[in-house]
């Protein structure tokens, strides 16, 4: 309740490694235990009534033994995870430039609203004239994907950048199989996400990887020269994973349907040129969106996302199940390929059960109605000048592999590392250290030790300077021969280095219970 | 721009560092053809108008919470308390990425350990990944994993599998292998043995099926095993598991799953959340991440995400699957919906559900011409109507009824299936919602 | 992205006050400036039309000169709060147990219901046959505080603790008026709360002291001695402040009856015995009850809170407006004196604006219903419990200056820590360290050095264990003659002690521009 | 029970560690007759049962989002910010305490400190505490202060402060001296200068009044200050301070305030803010707590509580004001929204309230006998209709239209106030809000 006036304060700075603390615990940081350690399977923290099945319809197939599932009342459930909370950064609580991943903020009216019990309270099955209003949301974000791309037609249903790869690629796959052709090869330049050749993979086709440029683009020379009519598509990332601009879009996308083949690009970066440019206008067939990235449905830790996929009138009839129509009878979904062969699509199937990602929807539409077009436009430009900030601030003492101007992330390598002692890693590590997130590091793997900083548009000038200045410092010191501190870090977050190798040798995957002794 | 924090002034001092007059100058690689200063789209505007917009498509819609519902087939709703919603909301939960710096990161990877432990505990099996995008896409995964381990591509599928998941998997694992889909059978175990042969890589059984049919799955999974197939039993409704013998404990070899009656709503069919369970010895062929524990190098326990030589983004054309993100979130929410119940809570819910389910049951097949036409369930059963369960469902509706799924929806060629009606009760139908729909559906077919 | 393998992590204990950053943030801990040093009045976070106002009906008071306001996008507020949040301890994310404060857990659906719009957007003036629900609520809540407390009368609009002291020391002076007497003492235990003496000081009485006896409860014979005509009541903590039941409740009552007095009950500490004791039957006349404390709405770092006051059929019809009143056309509130008169009452005025604190009587409601009123009285017994368990646990090692039992707080003295060279304020601050809260400290004023521990009913049985582990280290420690780490306390918190003297000497109470160059 | 963590075995430890066999031997020091283990109550209910209530109640209020809706008078519906609602939720400033722990309170403190920058700012005064109870209640805490700077004892209340702060005065410092009441004067600022003489402490005016009325405070603060008097400001609506003189500018002393406009929901009247700013030199007798700035021991800036020795903790019955808990989370939700608007859009949405409150008044004033009585006025107005406003508003509820706040509810005695009906426009009434009242209350009154 109150503090009485204590002695004036020792004013030296101690030592805090001499604070070992007998709980374990270190002041607002704290140790906390697996729920199987802190919980009990006669505890809940749920009151239900008790029921006491006197008959059961379960054809006798009532478990027989018990499960093991440690129960936690609320207070003791609200404490596990809160602390564990406390012991991850985010995009509230820190700079978080995660190059190709995309952190911005996250506004919280959409959280809001995608919490309308409209619309987080409506089954996918019940009649379709119960959820008009949901309906009519989809089709009205379809409408703004495609108007924002510049392409004819959308497929909804995704559930992530990858799971719209794979739609797009089995769009690709189904249309030629529609040519009555067979093409089995299909390109990757080398600094593709690895979800590319992984998509490629799973439609059965054999990856073939294309070298960049020097300039960390595409080499066209190279492109032409591996294009053949066993060549179903190309794979390519635009802006591509070294933050640059594919400047030959238009004569890629001509010679690779000159070639008959498909021109699949990869639009998880499309953040970079939203409001700016129409990827529709550069002769691409499909192309995947993050909403969890470009239009800030939140990570999550992970997930969830959505990916719907634009097509090309080309590649539009081939577009998965659930289609969504709006007719003079309101909004109904096409959920039988007969009656979608009837309406004149050839559909490639079902990507999953249901509808797609509506809770991602409606985040992605208010936040499409908050920017308006003028403010879509004022992201990528925003996004875009922030890198080339970074990029501009950093060069002199941080190698940049590529020249500007970049798009929305700056790519450097670990040559200005080069004969310190310290490598690419330590620097993530330290940046933990002074409260930054990292950037991405070791990818795109065209260059060295890559560090991609992807500031975006929701970052303040005075957190990017804040940044530089700390990157410079670092670069600084790793030249002193300063490496010392590099390798013990981090040193001030909830845990040092983890062992990363032991853990693959010998997972340990679960908890499982000690064994009685 | 709220959300926009560069001024004027910032934007001018950061072009001059660059060195460029203008941002056009950031964007001259892009093609001139490309370059689209306007589109057919409204200007920015406020919180409160968006809200306003939003919020008048969301009031077009029945929400479940309004009136008697009883739809499941795969989405259930079930009372999620309070702090689940809360806690996933945290900044740090929320705002933060894949949990690629693990030092920074530990919240998300204990949770993501908590969360595959209870997974592997409920389904009985011994290792679970850190969640798929949904069950039916878990499906697709377990039946390309399935011709991974086996080396053969034949799928075999349940006709009584939700056909939104085998039409999924027809679609995702289509290219990979011959999936064969046995003829449905509404209340009624199929007989897919003999569909089993050497070139069979895997079994694919629901339970309860997509009509609330409850089955063994021993003998399925002996008569697989004999041929060296795999079986993947697929749970679509998680709460079952509190109170009906775990696939793992019937022979199951992977376990995919729906988790989103676990801390998630229905939410119109997504996000939901992939539960991903198999056997040990097959770990290295899962797909999707794994969380695994570790120590710092103070020697403090700690978790890491591991085998990630299986994932995309390290082994490329040759990982296990193309999964990415996928839904932590949603994980976190079932993991702490999962944990608020605990085994007691579990099981008490799932008696609560299937009592519920017994009592409509019961009540509606007492409606003249309406059969029961699934003998053993859990929370869901399927009832032969005396008319095309559309108009039924339809006149219900228009009384305020939400009265389930009809079997139509999901099987539009099979006209001997027009008259079922799928029908699930949770703990949030009470007595009154119960006597409503039987009384109404009395009415509607008299 | 990822992380490339790294080296195996050095596993040496590297020293972290070694570890000094550029950045001046420390990993998952970070430094933040004040809005008014990030924002800037040019800058908004909402987006609002631009509005001309050609005419206007100011009256000619328009504002002339500029406010100085900063304004925030709204990732710079979230990151700026989000990052203080974090600078601060809580219940959901550690033991906290502050004394006489009732640190429990606040339900989560508590909060839920509390926002529902039909509680959350309803106007206080807004007719009142279109807020029955809500009237509807108070009277249930208030129905629920007579038979816990066994009082005929409630009061529910005073807006916190002191408020509603206020609000029964008023009637008490106005029960006194009414019989045309003039009283003008008040007697206070000495370990009464701060707030009794300056509340009986603001009613205009002088307030007069009442010694503790040996055993920590009011002395019933100085008690006897003090009382007199001029004595208008007895303000008394009961469970005391002591954390001590005050057995001779029923003696003093009659003591004060008879002399003529009103006898005034502080019941903050009533989650001592709810459900287990109905104070009605102990011969008090009013008693404040804490709904941020018994009842569990969230503190909220310092409020709001509610304090409705119960009172005996004396007293009753001094109860301020509105009255909230039920009869065959539903819900009604009283809200003028010649209504309320015309009904019988002598209402003493009113407490406040409005009809009380709405927010805080969902929360309650919600709280109630869901314990029942066998969970209420588990709420009672555990708390008690776990008092008694730390000071059961802690006596032989920590000085205990009464014999239990307590009730639902332990009190400890500096006696174990005399000649340490460690004193109250070290073990506090040493507490926050080991990643606890402290308990509250120096107060009551009856006991030296106090120490007041309430774990609440809300705690695990694991977490008062890891306290009272660490409490035996810290009385080991202080013992064993090493102050040194307890002057320096706290180490590990986002501050080191603070200097409330220059603070209170010098006040800087607000920000203020920069003097320009 | 879900939120109690003990289970039957841990109570049975700690009995035998404390040494008794039972509970019932801690109760021991109660008088036996006060052993209540019966009481009329329900047990114990589930959260879905306890929602299920509550939210049954909750639909029996017509909310002022659900239609056109019109009331002031001391409390104002606005927008909040989504973002707003959601920080003040997070755990560690819901559920910490008052800040007695300063190293770790920094996030509350400095929010206080921040919060008490802002309120000096907007009222145009030196310095502002940390929080009050409300509006009404600072109000009479300014006159206490005024009394005790004064060592006078003698308030003027203007007849057209609030009626309910009036009485809230009247209650909370009616034994420290005499209150004086002018008489009200709907649509006029009313003459208190004579009422001042050389025992008055203080002269308390709101601005706008509870009329609406706007008036220039200048002249009564010099007649105030003439006779040693201070003027005490009240403001019920913050958000006028973006666009009108503050308190401050026009000569106030003390600014008493309800801060619920900004952050906070109308809450049917609760929890709001009390906003209480003054001159530095008075800062010592000031009510409620301060947050101060001071330094570590390492030199680094960080907040605490100060000037503590004015508070009841302290100084027990010499202490300022018997206030402990004040309204710390509503002062964190003001002052979050206000960061977000800013000086701008504090502006910006101070013009569109007062436009909104231009275009209202024009429509209603047009019906005729209609009479606009408030000739300045910021966002409300007063109208005085040709009836008892009692039946119109009564009669426009019926029509899902709330209009207003009628004078009779707060003046039940003023015969010449039954026709006065009190206005407010808000950002959250729309063109159509506004028509649809003009259309009803021209039919109402037709
Ligand atoms: C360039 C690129 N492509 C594809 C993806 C895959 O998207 P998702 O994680 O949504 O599956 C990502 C995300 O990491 C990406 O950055
Ligand atoms: C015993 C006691 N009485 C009164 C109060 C005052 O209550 P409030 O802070 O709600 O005004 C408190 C709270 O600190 C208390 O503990």
């Amino acid at each position: 309740m109150m503090n009485a006036q204590g002695r004036p304060t020792s004013s030296g700075i101690a030592d805090k490694s001499a604070a070992a603390t007998t709980s374990g615990h270190h002041g607002l940081d704290h140790e906390e235990k697996l729920i199987f350690e802190i919980g009990h399977t006669d505890v809940t923290g749920v009151d239900l009534p008790e029921m006491d099945l006197a008959t059961n319809r379960l054809g006798g197939l009532a478990r027989r033994q018990p499960i093991g599932l440690a129960g936690l009342t609320e207070p003791q459930v609200m404490r596990h995870y809160v602390r564990l909370s406390q012991r991850n950064a985010s995009i509230d609580a820190s700079f978080y430039p995660l190059g190709s991943c995309t952190m911005k903020h996250n506004p919280r009216l959409n959280e809001k609203l995608a919490r309308l019990p409209g619309f987080a309270d409506i089954h996918p099955l019940q009649p379709q004239k119960t959820v008009q209003g949901a309906l009519c949301l989809i089709g009205e974000l379809a409408r703004w994907l495609k108007e924002l791309t510049g392409m004819p037609a959308v497929a909804m249903t995704p559930k992530a950048g990858a799971h719209g790869e794979l739609c797009g690629m089995l769009a690709i796959r189904a249309a030629i199989s529609a040519r009555g052709e067979t093409r089995t090869r299909i390109l990757v330049p080398e600094s593709a996400h690895g979800t590319n050749p992984a998509t490629a993979a799973l439609c059965g086709f054999t990856v073939e990887s294309i070298k960049a440029a020097e300039d960390g683009r595409v080499d066209l020379a190279a492109l032409k020269a591996a294009l053949a009519t066993d060549v179903a598509g190309i794979m390519l990332t635009n802006p591509n994973t070294c933050g640059l601009f594919e400047r030959d879009m238009i004569a890629i996308a001509d010679a690779v349907h000159a070639a008959g083949a498909y021109f699949y690009c990869d639009g998880a970066n499309f953040n970079a040129i939203v409001g700016r440019v129409k990827p529709g206008a550069l002769g691409i067939d499909a192309m995947h969106i993050n909403l969890h990235k470009s239009f800030s449905t939140p990570h999550g830790g992970g997930g969830p996302g959505a990916g719907p996929v634009v097509f090309s009138a080309l590649l539009a009839p081939f577009a998965p199940l659930p289609l969504f129509v709006h007719d003079s009878n309101g909004f109904r979904l096409i959920e039988d390929m007969d009656e979608a062969r009837a309406a004149g699509a050839t559909p490639l199937g079902r990507m999953c059960a249901f509808h797609g990602q509506m809770g991602m929807f409606v985040r992605a539409l208010a936040y499409m109605l908050s920017h308006g077009e003028d403010g879509l436009r004022q992201v990528a430009e925003d996004a875009v000048l922030s890198a080339n900030y970074i990029l501009a601030s950093l060069k002199d003492v941080v190698s940049a592999p590529y020249d500007g101007p970049c798009m929305h992330e700056a790519l450097f390598d670990d040559e200005f590392l080069k004969d310190t002692g310290v490598i690419t890693l330590d620097i993530a590590k330290r940046l933990i250290d002074e409260g930054f997130h990292p950037m991405t590091v070791y990818f795109p793997l065209v260059v060295h030790g890559a560090m991609l900083i992807e500031p975006t548009e929701t970052e303040p000038k005075a957190s990017l300077d804040e940044f530089i200045a700390v990157m410079r410092a670092l670069a600084q010191e790793a030249n002193d021969g300063n490496f010392d501190r590099f390798w013990n870090a981090p040193l001030l977050a909830p845990r040092r280095r983890l062992d990363e190798t032991a853990a693959a040798r010998k997972p340990i995957l679960r908890w499982r219970p000690e064994p009685a002794a | 721009m709220r959300y926009l924090p560069l001024t004027p002034d910032d934007r001018s001092a950061m072009l001059a560092k660059i060195g460029v007059s203008s941002v056009d100058e950031l964007f001259r690689d892009v093609p001139a053809p490309a370059r689209a200063p306007r589109f057919a789209l409204p200007a920015h505007a406020g919180e409160m108008e968006v809200e306003r917009a939003l919020a008048r498509l969301a009031a077009q819609n029945t929400t479940a919470g309004s009136g008697p519902f009883f739809c499941g087939a795969g989405a259930y709703r079930h009372y999620v308390p309070a702090s689940v919603d809360h806690l996933i909301q945290r900044s740090e939960f929320l705002t933060s990425y894949t949990p690629y710096q693990p030092e920074i990161a530990q919240g998300t990877l204990q949770v993501l350990f908590e969360f595959q432990t209870q997974v592997a505990l409920i389904t009985g099996m011994e290792v679970a990944n850190a969640s798929m995008y949904d069950g039916s896409t878990a499906t697709a995964e377990a039946v390309l994993m399935a011709h991974r381990i086996t080396g053969r591509n034949r799928a075999v599928l349940s006709g009584n599998l939700h056909p939104h998941y085998a039409e999924t998997v027809r679609t995702m694992a289509g290219l990979a292998g011959e999936i064969v889909t046995a003829p449905v059978t509404p209340g009624v175990v199929d007989e897919l043995a003999p569909l089993i042969d050497a070139g069979t890589s895997c079994v694919v059984v629901q339970n309860p099926d997509v009509f609330g049919l409850l089955r063994d799955l021993k003998p399925i999974a002996e008569a697989a095993h004999a041929k060296g197939a795999l079986l993947i039993a697929v749970v679509t409704e998680p709460i079952s598991l509190g109170l009906v013998e775990s696939p793992g404990a019937m022979g199951a070899d992977i376990v995919a799953g729906e988790g989103q009656s676990l801390g998630n709503g229905l939410n119109f069919g997504g996000p939901y959340v992939g539960l991903f369970a198999t056997r040990e010895k097959f770990v290295r062929q899962m797909p999707g991440r794994l969380a695994g524990q570790t120590t710092d190098s103070l020697g403090r326990r700690g978790f890491v995400l591991t085998l990630s030589a299986r994932e995309q983004h390290i082994r490329r054309e040759k990982a296990t699957s193309n999964i990415c993100t996928n839904s932590g979130l949603c994980a976190l929410a079932f993991s702490i919906h999962l944990a608020l119940l605990g085994e007691t809570g579990l099981n008490q819910l799932a008696r609560i559900n299937h009592m519920r389910a017994l009592q409509l049951a019961e009540r509606l097949s007492c409606i003249p011409n309406v059969e029961l036409v699934t003998p053993a369930f859990f929370n869901e059963f399927t009832l032969k109507l005396p008319k095309p369960a559309v108009d039924v469902a339809d006149a219900l509706a228009d009384l305020g009824i939400i009265a389930g799924v009809r079997a139509s929806r999901l099987y539009p060629h099979q006209p001997a299936l027009r008259n079922h009606l799928i029908v699930a009760a949770t703990e949030t139908n009470t007595d009154s919602d119960m006597e409503a729909y039987g009384r109404a559906l009395a009415e509607v077919l008299a």
